[in-house]
């Protein structure tokens, strides 16, 4: 309980700082160790499953993209601090947001006791799935259509983010141009970095079928290792056009769709796979959504293209 | 033995907290991503401790990646910082 | 009080501090970060709930959990496109500000 | 036997966590980005490893070990490297003091 | 176990999947498929929605479908009502007219892979699919993500041609449309932590009126007002609907705002029928009756032709919340709440029609004459008549006048107000129709003018343009003929409000 309270302590503390500090940059990394904290959080709720999530794109995808942002940001911090609002309007603001904090503690008080719980029908279910974690139950089989959907949603974003480019770039390569310095350090780190970090990906993604972990983790930690070898210079991102690139972020939801389809014929619906070849099919749909979600979130962390490709 | 671990991981976390002033106090980046990095080392430590006594393997994995993705934070951070100083765009 | 009611107050604080920074922050990358809170705040609330559910020998309702990695996998997409958006308009016009003109 | 494993457990992660605490005061007394860069490596390499130590002399299972090993590894590198980073970085701004 | 889904279930699914596989298929050929794709994919879609209308009609029940057999709570339920149907048939003849009219725009010629085309085609198919996913989805938290889904479809649209405003009237878009998306979620948690599921269904068995769930609609129907733009959540939507590109701006102004609202509807008269709170729906009625003054008085002072559309909008959304005062009632059985919800429906439906059209028009009077201000309009009524005709027969709907949707359903909003001894929302839909007779002739007046010189046009107009403005114009028109029988289509698979009431 007192490690409990100590940590509540300091997320409100280092949230308290997000909000305040004058640095947006600051603020930044403020957001960052909060993404820290909150994945300890999820292990005491033993939740492991979301404090992987979090730590790999809660703090640290989520991070790297904010930080890079404000740093491209700096010198407009002068700017839209004249539009601060008066002190008064801000002592509105924090009463109502203070209330309505208040409101949210009344309401998880009142919070029915026993609580209704899905969990016994969960691992009820779960010998259909061939699955051993009911997380990767719940995200594959029970509720797949959310997961088909969110990945539609990512690639949307994506679409999104592209749209963005200046028509004379489109086709081109998102981000600046960096080159590798063959003596630095940041050379050594990424090429030390990467290939670990791409085993722990593909480990944490595998692993996901029977404990904690799947393929959403992986996928982050995989775009990670991208994005730190991109901004070592050791890789340079892919024309936004390119079949190959498009192929690859496609894929995933693709077979998803197809697999699902086939539910209709061989399970009597979409999304339902027979019990005996459950755990294979859903394999086969894990594997190329890793790789599609892994590419799509890299390049929202990417970005808009910027320069015509070289060729 | 579990009510020690967790104690060791509330006292690692106490002192990281203290770190954080740091944070609060600058003046420049570079002392805010060591406070930063410290934390992200006493959260490490703390979570391989929660893992050990609240038995709960998977949070081994948690603080691996941890250990990966702050490395790769670091370096975001420190691009933004030589970004933010030589004014390139 | 209990843990999950600890953790309850703490999401939302995380809930009420974000919505304060939406509010009152004009540079729109801290609105992004309020959002971001608000978005963290909401999540653990639904871990909260999904800890209180704790049976059949699982340390939480998997079924919430779940759903807050769907979360947050669509806070990152729209966290991405506002960052994209915004470093754009500020490539554009380098201003940051969202007042309109008219 | 188990008692003595035990009895080092606890004094690897008193050890670990003082060195926790002196990363700490160091990283607030310090007057210079650059010496208090030092005290950071020091929680870092030797805070964590103790704590390693202990957790690795306690836990059971090989794969376990391994990973801890790994996290260890894994800070020891990327802390290492990365304050190398931050030195280069800190610099203009020590300056600026 | 496939009994556990009604017959033509699978009709649900395709809705959502075909436009989706368009997308994949998009993205992947790129290029000058993606215009192919999403025309192709038109005929299916329009069969699809109104085949699941024809078996809704036929079977008189909703239409039930439980994705991989398994049920809710467990698993994700989709379902059709009458009002789904109404919805899905809708927006797919809008969609359709307006993937014609887009091709003068963005069609999409030999070479390298252009950008606005490509994007365009991919969005308007995410839109489709994403709007057919909220009307069709039963779980609280399955309607998350396909709100998601509308929101990052619709947001890039605004800023498709690049210019530094639309990218700001995006950026805003979007703020408010993920501060409401996470408002809604939060609200969907407490239900969950609550009651133990997410499926509208069963928690409309489920809930109790409890201060949890007051607090939980309160927060969901809050953020779905911010993405519906209703008075004070407004002040996005004009810059943005305005920015974007004419096609565009006929889906966000047209369909992609009546989501929300559609959600605000399910959540009120389906999720929770029995948490009937009078000084809730007063009070949206009251920010719906804001809107509609407001609105119209600030569209009646625009210089810009789009912004007058635009902020038309934000008066017409405010009649449909104008339902909620009129229909929201504890006492069964009143005969007004039927006519005031219907009415709330079938303005949603025309204006949807009469809107898309008439940014269509101002999309074609822009490309003519390079510009969108008011005042330069004078001869245009003489260079694209048939475009400015159809204008006007938008504005018809807009302003209530017979015959059109929006008559009938102003119409029966008016009834139900006096009926219920409510007036005073009577005299804010007549003040509202006043108004927008006012805006709509300003307009006219300047555009049937005889100019001073010749008409200097840029571009010519091709007739098959102008043939799909004034066939969704028609669309409005005619709403305003169907017998009241059709109507009835709306109360299918509502759930039997008396039934509930005896199992109080």
């Amino acid at each position: 309980m007192a490690f409990d309270i100590v940590l509540v302590l300091l997320v409100i503390g280092v949230a308290v700082w997000t909000i305040a500090a004058r640095d947006t940059f600051a603020a930044v990394i403020g957001f960052v160790a909060l993404g820290l904290l909150l994945t300890l959080v999820w292990v005491r709720l033993a939740a492991p499953d979301v404090a992987l999530t979090e730590s790999a794109l809660g703090s640290g995808l989520t991070g790297g993209l904010l930080l890079g942002a404000s740093a491209r940001l700096a010198c407009s911090e002068a700017t839209a601090s004249d539009e601060e609002p008066g002190a008064i309007l801000q002592l509105i603001a924090a009463v109502l947001c203070a209330l309505m904090s208040a409101g949210l503690v009344a309401l998880v008080l009142l919070l029915p006791q026993p609580a209704p719980t899905l969990a016994p029908q969960a691992v009820a279910n779960i010998a259909a799935t061939g699955l051993g974690n009911p997380v990767t139950a719940v995200l594959m089989a029970y509720r797949a259509i959310d997961t088909l959907l969110e990945v539609v949603v990512l690639l949307l974003a994506l679409v999104g983010i592209w749209s963005l480019a200046p028509d004379r770039v489109w086709g081109g390569l998102p981000g600046p141009r960096r080159h590798a310095d063959p003596n630095g350090l940041l050379t050594f780190i990424a090429q030390l970095l990467v290939p670990i970090g791409i085993l722990v990906g593909i480990y944490i993604f595998w692993v996901g079928s029977v404990a904690p972990g799947g393929e959403f983790q992986g996928a982050t930690i995989l775009a990670a290792m991208w994005v730190l070898a991109s901004m070592a210079g050791l890789v340079d991102a892919p024309s936004v056009s390119g079949r190959r690139l498009r192929l690859m972020l496609a894929v995933g939801p693709a077979v998803f769709f197809a697999i699902g389809l086939t539910g209709f014929a061989t399970a009597g619906a979409f999304l339902a796979y027979p019990e005996a070849h459950a755990k294979a099919l859903i394999l086969t749909i894990e594997v190329p959504l890793t790789l599609s979600i892994a590419a799509t979130l890299a390049l929202l962390v990417a970005g808009p293209p910027e320069r015509a490709s070289g060729r | 033995m579990a009510d020690f671990l967790l104690a060791a991981a509330c006292f690692v976390l106490a002192m990281v907290a203290l770190g954080l002033v740091r944070i609060l106090r600058g003046p420049g980046d570079a002392d805010r991503i060591m406070a930063a990095q410290l934390l992200g080392t006493g959260g490490i430590a703390a979570l391989l401790l929660l893992s050990e006594a609240m038995d709960l393997r998977a949070a081994a994995d948690v603080a691996l990646i941890l250990a990966l993705l702050a490395a790769f934070v670091s370096v975001a951070f420190v691009k933004g910082v030589t970004r933010r100083e030589t004014g390139e765009p | 009080m209990t843990e999950t009611a600890l953790y309850g107050l703490c999401a939302a604080g995380l809930v009420g501090l974000g919505l304060f920074g939406l509010i009152v922050q004009p540079h729109p990358l801290r609105k992004i970060l309020a959002f971001n809170l608000i978005g963290s705040g909401v999540f653990l609330l639904f871990g909260v709930v999904a800890r209180r559910g704790a049976a059949a020998g699982l340390g939480g309702d998997p079924v919430p959990q779940a759903l807050v990695i769907t979360g947050l996998v669509v806070a990152f997409a729209a966290t991405a496109l506002a960052v994209a958006l915004l470093l754009r308009l500020f490539q554009e016009t380098g201003r940051t500000t969202l007042r309109s003109d008219g | 036997m188990s008692l003595a494993f035990n009895l080092l457990t606890v004094l690897a992660i008193v050890a670990g966590a003082l060195f926790f605490l002196a990363g700490t005061v160091g990283l607030l007394r310090f007057p210079d980005p650059l010496s208090r860069l030092h005290a950071l490596t020091k929680a870092d390499n030797l805070g964590l490893g103790f704590i390693v130590v202990g957790l690795l002399l306690h836990g059971e299972g090989l794969l376990a070990a391994s990973k801890l090993i790994c996290v260890w590894l894994l800070t020891l590198l990327a802390g290492a490297t990365v304050t190398q980073l931050i030195a280069h970085a800190a610099r203009p701004s020590g300056a600026q003091e | 176990m496939p009994s556990s889904a009604t017959a033509g279930g699978f009709l649900l699914v395709l809705a959502i999947v075909l436009p989706a596989a368009g997308v994949l298929f998009s993205l992947v050929l790129g290029g000058r498929h993606a215009e192919r794709i999403a025309l192709g994919l038109m005929p299916a879609g329009l069969t699809v929605a109104w085949a699941i209308g024809a078996t809704v009609w036929r079977t008189h029940s909703a239409l039930k479908y439980y994705v991989g057999n398994w049920d809710p709570p467990l698993g994700i339920a989709f379902r059709a009502d009458g009002l789904s149907a109404a919805m899905m048939m809708a927006s797919s003849l809008l969609i359709c007219g307006i993937g014609l009219f887009a091709r003068g725009q963005f069609s999409t010629r030999p070479g390298a892979e252009q950008r606005a085309p490509l994007v365009f085609w991919v969005l308007l198919l995410s839109i489709w699919g994403a709007l057919n996913a909220v009307f069709v989805g039963s779980d609280l938290f399955n309607l998350y993500v396909a709100l998601e889904l509308l929101t990052f479809a619709a947001v890039p649209l605004v800023s498709l041609d690049g210019r530094a405003e639309t990218l700001s009237a995006a950026l805003r878009y979007l703020l408010f449309a993920l501060f409401g998306s996470i408002l809604y979620l939060l609200g969907a948690v407490l239900l969950y932590g609550a009651y133990g599921t997410l499926d509208t269904v069963l928690l409309s068995g489920r809930i109790r009126p409890e201060p949890i769930a007051w607090a939980a609609v309160a927060l969901m129907t809050t953020g779905l007002l911010a993405k519906a733009a209703l008075y004070p959540f407004h002040l996005w939507l004009p810059p943005a609907h305005a920015g974007a590109p004419a096609p565009a701006s006929a889906i966000l102004s047209g369909l992609v705002v009546k989501a929300p609202f559609f959600l605000v509807v399910r959540l009120w008269f389906d999720v929770m029928p029995r948490l009937p709170e009078h000084a809730a729906a007063q009070l949206l009625g009251a920010l719906g009756a804001t809107a509609i003054i407001l609105g119209s008085v600030v569209a009646l002072r625009q210089a810009r032709l789009k912004l007058l559309i635009a902020y038309s909008t934000v008066a017409q959304i405010g009649y449909l919340f104008l339902m909620f005062p009129l229909a929201v009632n504890p006492e069964t059985g009143q005969p007004w709440t039927t006519a005031a919800w219907t009415g709330g429906i079938l303005q949603a439906v025309s204006h949807a029609f009469a809107k898309a059209a008439m940014f269509m028009a101002a999309g074609l009077i822009a490309e003519a004459l390079g510009h969108d201000r008011i005042a330069g309009l004078a001869g245009i009524g003489r260079a694209l008549p048939i475009t400015v005709f159809a204008f006007g027969l938008g504005g018809m709907s807009l302003m209530g006048l017979p015959p059109s949707g929006g008559f009938v359903a102003k119409a029966m909003l008016l009834t139900a107000a006096v009926a219920a001894g409510q007036w005073w929302w009577a005299v804010v839909v007549l003040a509202g129709g006043l108004l927008a007779g006012g805006y709509i002739f300003l307009v006219l007046a300047r555009a049937l003018a005889d100019a001073s010189e010749p008409l200097p046009l840029l571009s010519t107009i091709t007739p098959g343009r102008q043939a799909v403005v004034i066939a969704l114009a028609l669309g409005a028109v005619l709403l305003g003929f169907v017998p009241l029988r059709p109507l009835e289509l709306l109360q299918i698979g509502r759930p039997d409000i008396a039934a509930i009431e005896g199992l109080k």
